[in-house]
């Protein structure tokens, strides 16, 4: 299953939630304010570094672009939207609004 | 003498750009509230930091880059503008990955200043 | 006191308006004066006058335009509105559309300014 | 494959409505079928054509009609509507106004069900 | 033979009542999609859970009360309810201070069901 | 000041934020969602209990009753919409949505 985050991590709980119920191997993609999920050097950056153990980790490129990010952290990778339809195609998706 | 005095207006920027609009609309309140010569300030804390993020490109998604327009807010005379260095430590930021150098301050600071203001409008 | 009310949130999809409701009927039950009403942000969509709410619901526009009537200045800020499809055309009764200039006289003429979103 | 799109928020408020547009191009291009797009709950408000954003912004609703003229489905919901002023009146061309059995329909036909909100 | 197989949904409630209505109209939805006789289920995940707390009076805030309806999901066929015993505890509730009594179950179990699913709605 | 909360503890952090600014003594009111932060026997309650050593905590009456909270953290005043225009008399107003 593909989980999807679209929130800040610093505002929302949502990626903590998302941890507790996604299978070991299931991918996440970060999307919109999602993305600031991945910004390395923040204090996100452990449960980040974390979760990578267990999930590949996708974040749309136009949303980390958008918000200036230049530095993500490593083991993310950095996607566009066919890239966010092709793992559709292989996986449901739970998004954790 | 006799002339009113200023409101104290204070723009407390706390959500991230794009995802919402809040940001945003939040800048066009700010831009039109600077023309009324009030004593206007805007701080920025929690997510709200990221909206002065340098670097900014949003062509790729098609929606519009407006931090320009927050670096441009001294011309405006808007010039009371601060951040909180909590906010930036825990997202990684120093005021170096800013676009523009707002005065950075402890909690408490801003809690004072907060406590100052007769308006306080939050976005 | 006089009070000015900031609306940034739409009806019905979240509880703020409903909370502004509230929060004004008690502070007019209290005789404070409403400085004036501003919908911002998707606060807007709080004016339009086809909203059909199902009958055993509460009528929210109804609501924003009956505080109209009694005298109450009910803003819609034009630039949001116009990117959430709400003109002259929708707009309830007692209610006008006008710029954020408006707000920043209710924010200069109110001893306090309360502002609900979500 | 056949993709279903469910929007459950509404336009320029929040990136939803632009983060769908894009999956949906990409999905398009890389050869999907979009079984249909169905607005529920705020998602209803990006079908108003009375829609009117500044002219160096993206069009988000008439985005969503031109996709409908593509022959995709574009069906909004209409008890969320009529909340929040939604009708046929002011309805973008190419979309219909129809009730939740519809995004069953699209449940059950798409192979993915994909759904964008806050 | 012949006949179409039942397509597998399920509604992963998330959000609570009241504050937004993305619990009542995802009541409105599990309702409709109900009659079509496909193999629905509801799952009720963190703040989801108080969508299901017993004694909620909602006269005084001049809203809907619509748990009742949530009790009434058997009459609609909708047996398969579930719900995440660590978001009933984080919430310092138990399975009595609900107006149903959905299955309780661990988050691995909630997500392998998940899996499971042709359909997963969010609300 | 009076700080206003609408959302749920459990899935925001916007009481993390308040408490961080909020000075000694400052009121704190919540409402809407916010109210689920006032149920006892929740894992945030630890949280409210040391809130309540700096600040007096409302809570609207009609939101609390809405969401079937029958039991209330001790020391929170429970309260009603000429409660919250009488602080807002007294106070200016931060809504930390």
């Amino acid at each position: 299953m593909l989980h999807t985050i679209n929130k800040s991590p610093f505002v929302h709980k949502n990626l903590e939630s998302c941890l507790r119920f996604a299978k070991k191997g299931d991918p996440i993609m970060l999307y919109e304010d999602g993305v600031y999920t991945v910004a390395a050097g923040s204090k996100i950056e452990p449960m980040v570094a974390e979760a990578l153990k267990k999930h590949p980790i996708y974040a749309i490129e136009a949303d980390v672009k958008a918000r200036g990010i230049t530095k993500v952290i490593d083991g993310v990778y950095l996607c566009d939207y066919y890239c966010f339809v092709a793992l559709v195609e292989q996986h449901k998706v739970y998004p954790w609004f | 003498m006799g002339e009113k005095e200023k409101t104290k207006i204070m723009f407390v920027m706390r959500k991230p750009p794009h995802g919402s609009i809040y940001a945003y609309e939040g800048l066009e309140a700010i831009l039109i509230m600077g023309a009324y010569e009030q004593e206007i300030s805007v701080v920025f804390i929690d997510d709200g930091v990221f909206a002065l993020k340098r670097e900014q490109d949003t062509k790729p998604l098609g929606v519009k880059e407006f931090s320009k327009t927050f670096a441009a807010l001294e011309d405006y005379d808007i010039t009371n503008i601060y951040t909180d260095k909590e906010s930036l430590e825990t997202r990684g930021l120093t005021v170096d990955d800013l676009i523009i150098k707002p005065k950075v301050l402890e909690a408490s600071e801003i809690a004072k200043m907060m406590e100052e203001q007769q308006v306080l409008l939050p976005f | 006191m006089k009070f000015g009310i900031l609306i940034q949130d739409g009806p019905y999809n979240h509880e703020a308006a409903d909370s502004a409701y509230n929060f004004i009927q008690a502070a007019l039950e209290r005789g404070h004066t409403i400085q004036g009403i501003f919908f911002y942000n998707d606060g807007v969509i709080n004016a339009t006058k086809l909203m059909e709410p199902p009958q055993d619901d509460r009528n929210i526009s109804k609501r924003w335009s009956d505080l109209g009537a009694k005298g109450i200045d009910i803003i819609v800020c034009v630039a949001a509105a116009k990117r959430r499809g709400i003109n002259e055309d929708v707009l309830i009764p007692n209610a006008r559309i006008s710029g954020l200039g408006q707000l920043t006289e209710i924010a200069i003429e109110s001893d306090r300014l309360i502002t609900f979103g979500s």
